[in-house]
């Protein structure tokens, strides 16, 4: 069992859950979301900054367990900088990896230190904190898009 | 007999209470399963299984046992929602029973004056009283569609029953009493018509005939679990994705809620919103167990079933002196419910004689009052088959039936 | 250890699941019983013997089986009855659970613009939530007592909070996050002072200490079957029968009717009048077996043992470092529900953590999330104990909260 | 089987229902009620005519079945001409004997006809129907008793 629970705190989250990247709320941004997971409690507010189809800038306050806020972390770190269509594959590539009940082999080059997810997606009830973050950031994004598109 | 289930034997095989011997060394005939089913083992075995070594909470248990009570829960929940044919899982909310779904939509549809809900004389108890309540409760006004003698819903006033200030047309889709099979898909598109939304109370269809929510097109249907050979203590309510999440909530509680501060709170979407505080688990999961065996069967198969024998029994019926069948005489119409009056004794003595002769049948206005005083009687003895019911067990009820007309010496 | 159930080893073989071995061979130890109990073998055989010689509808069966299964479910009514000690077996209601429980008071006692209801910063959601919806329907104010630091009511400001306006005062006997036993005669006398209904949450109480209604002197009180060792799917509210009968309907539909007509209905009385629709009758039964199995052991006796597992625990996790314990920390004074936090890590680590050494927690806000903010916390840790747990499952939590903190490095 | 059966329906009971005693609504009354056996739907239509303590007259309209036709015929038999103590007394009697579960043995100097209902005590769902007209004496009774105080 103790593998098993090593698989799920791999070194990288616990690194991440230490010293989350670019954690914080900051401006400028079109939109921020507050999220919730009902069951436990974790809660994350995100806000996400974009400019000419690119994700300029993800900032985001959270409470939560080692997963979530270690999840947090990592998705800012794959997605700013990159164009918003780009982001929105990588969010589809973890969110299988995540509902793949630990079946799906995670791909690195998309994923950099996600891969490191692959244990949680065995652990259902983990799933929900691994993505509490990640569904925040793609219904933020949607609403600056339709921001920008009504503006 | 063409068109009986092919391993009857082995069916009734499965459900250990056809083995019971009654009073006086007397084998059980249940001709009873419109009011309840009989639980095969398989249920049974599910349930205890469960009970045995995987229970726990659901959802907020982070541990081993939670995780396995949570997955048997929620794919009860998906195996609802192939039985239904639903487009999303989160589509089904599991209820306490059919009566309860009912009352969440009559509670929580918005109505106000000079709104209407239109429904039918052959609603069971469940369909009307919910209804009513709403209708008191808003100042929105009740409508229903009338009866033929034959059994049938009379549409002849349909367009003027169902108008632009029609809210819910809410409807049987097979009686529990006349046995009628209404037509579901024309009263759908009739309440669409007027932008009303669509109610189907299919607790007497679920059991007997499949029930495809795409191909009827309705808003909403629920049915009840220990009608389908399921438990107690656990139904279904399944709706439009969208329609259910607009909904405000119904009860409040755990579970149902996104976030709680003493001064206010926000609430989770389907299917949570609606099941607040623990829900029946081991009822789901004994639900889903009952509706993968109906599905191993075929509802295609238990349907011609049901019709085989309902044309025996109505055969056999007609055969009695004083006999007279209510609702439908062609059994390709009809469900497997038969009501039936015998002159000259009162339903409770009939059922009071034949039950000396181990055969269970009801007595009484099975919850649906006003379709008996439609036909101006008070009750009506209703034998109802299911897919475990012989030929033999027909001619065991026809034969005490026979027995009961000597017995209080009519005729 | 004195006070301890003589016959531990004895009672531990009557659950079955306690036998669980989990993943990576660890034996199960279940400290997550105020979430939900486990259920003795007598509780699952009863159950299964209904389910499999007895199952038919009740109250409108004619027959042998009905009759067996009608006998099998009102007894479960008297021996509810008798754990309560009820004036009348008419005064126990089935529901689904408690929080339906709750919510059928908060859906039928009258409220109105200028009344208010008076609940507690400690309660569960469901006895919040339903208020709150209660609140917003009327227009009545929704009024709370707060929490002193050290886990308990506030009764500071009382005389304030319940005045002549106030038509319900609703309350949890045991706290299942601070574990705190509130004064409930005293609080069920302050409202009666201002003629006020009083509203009792034994959900926590219920499985752990006797519950007397009429030593309590309450209006009404809920509890919910799945934590006294029965089944999903069940909970009960007691209520004066009087009260009960004045009431209006809560859902319509079959038993709960007097008379229906497509225009009116009239409604029975208690308890079948808040029983509409087919009952969870086999989880009733289960229920009667179930409190009929802690009667036998007898209520006196499991408090003493709940209060000497609690004791036991309160020092054992004391003795971790930075680890705190919130709510009251005199086991006499305190239910067996203890929440605490770990300094550095979050609950659901631990949680993990401990369930990969098979000691199932609970972690996150309980359903109590008003109780966590009053504390400044969003979630926590909780353990809860019942009849079946030994001092050696203690010292299982204890020693895997050592190592939690050893795999998180803290300290 | 059938020996139960026949105690049940005992030859004195078919009698009544087939021939029921005093049935009909008639005048003068005080009290007029309306019961129903809510699960099956049996109804009575009962009135009580009551003068200088005695139970002047009974008289009711019904729709049910043997049992509850035949109880109420005997009822009326039973309690017409008596003292309105009296006539509770053996209303009381024939309570304890439906509700003995078959364990109550019948006093006939009280029960006279009503004896035959000893074997319904047997069928706990039939007892209801055996109570309805006897329950609905005793409301209009009630009722009657207290027009004559307020009055
Ligand atoms: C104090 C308290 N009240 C109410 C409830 C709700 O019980 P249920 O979820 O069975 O409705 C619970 C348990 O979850 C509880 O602990
Ligand atoms: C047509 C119909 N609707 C609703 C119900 C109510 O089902 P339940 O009693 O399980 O709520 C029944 C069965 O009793 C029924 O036959």
């Amino acid at each position: 069992m103790s593998a098993e629970l090593d698989n799920l705190y791999q070194e990288i989250i616990l690194d991440h859950y230490k010293n989350p990247h670019h954690k914080g709320l900051r401006e400028p941004f079109e939109s921020e979301v507050h999220h919730v997971n009902p069951t436990c409690g974790d809660e994350v507010t995100l806000r996400v900054h974009l400019a000419g189809g690119v994700v300029e800038d993800v900032s985001y306050d959270s409470v939560g367990c080692s997963i979530s806020q270690a999840s947090a972390s990592v998705l800012a770190d794959l997605v700013i900088g990159k164009p918003v269509d780009e982001a929105m594959t990588i969010h589809q590539t973890f969110l299988e990896l995540m509902q793949g009940k630990g079946q799906v082999v995670p791909d690195e080059d998309v994923l950099e230190d996600g891969i490191a997810f692959a244990g949680v997606a065995k652990f259902p009830a983990r799933v929900k904190c691994a993505l509490l973050s990640w569904m925040a950031w793609k219904d933020a994004t949607a609403q600056a898009q339709s921001e920008g598109v009504t503006s | 007999m063409e068109g009986l289930l092919p391993d009857l034997d082995v069916i009734r095989k499965d459900f250990p209470i056809l083995e019971r011997v009654l009073a006086g060394g007397q084998p059980l005939v249940y001709l009873d399963s419109a009011n309840t089913s009989q639980k095969p083992q398989i249920v049974i075995d599910t349930m205890v299984d469960h009970l045995e070594r995987h229970n726990a909470n659901i959802a907020r248990a982070m541990h081993q046992l939670g995780a396995e009570s949570t997955e048997a829960y929620e794919s009860a929940r998906d195996k609802v929602a192939a039985f239904l044919n639903a487009p999303s899982r989160n589509e089904v909310i599991f209820t306490k029973n059919a009566t309860e779904a009912l009352n969440l939509l009559a509670r929580t549809i918005d109505l106000g004056p000079g709104d209407n809900v239109v429904i039918t004389e052959m609603e069971h108890h469940s369909n009307i009283v919910s209804w009513q309540l709403a209708c008191e409760r808003s100042g929105a006004e009740l409508r229903w569609f009338g009866l033929t003698d034959g059994g049938e819903l009379d549409l002849g006033n349909a367009d003027r029953l169902i108008d632009e200030h029609t809210k819910v047309v809410a409807f049987t889709w097979v009686s529990n009493m006349l046995g009628t099979i209404n037509p579901v898909v024309d009263l759908v598109a009739r309440a669409k018509a007027f932008g009303a939304l669509s109610v189907i109370d299919a607790s007497q269809a679920a059991p007997q005939l499949p029930v495809d929510v795409q191909a009827v097109g309705c808003d909403f249907l629920v049915f009840t679990g220990h009608k389908v050979c399921g438990p107690t203590g656990i139904g279904v309510l399944w709706g439009r994705e969208a329609l259910l999440n607009e909904l405000p909530p119904f009860h409040g509680g755990g579970e149902m809620i996104e976030t709680v501060t003493m001064a206010r709170s926000t609430y989770a979407k389907v299917p949570h919103r609606f099941e607040a505080g623990t829900p029946p688990i081991v009822e789901a999961v004994g639900l889903g167990a009952a509706v993968d065996y109906l599905g191993h069967i075929g509802l295609d198969a238990i349907h011609t079933h049901e019709q085989t024998i309902t044309r025996y029994a109505l055969e056999g019926l007609q055969s009695i002196p004083g006999l007279s069948v209510m609702g439908p005489l062609d059994a390709t119409q009809r469900g497997g419910a038969i009501s039936f009056e015998l002159e000259g004794v009162h339903p409770h003595d009939i059922a009071q004689v034949l039950d000396s002769r181990g055969v269970a049948v009801r007595a009484g206005h099975h919850c649906a009052k006003p379709a008996h005083a439609r036909f101006g009687v008070q009750s009506s003895t209703r034998m109802s088959s299911y897919l475990y019911t012989t030929p033999a067990e027909i001619d065991a009820l026809v034969e005490a039936l026979h027995h009961t007309r000597s017995y209080f010496k009519v005729g």
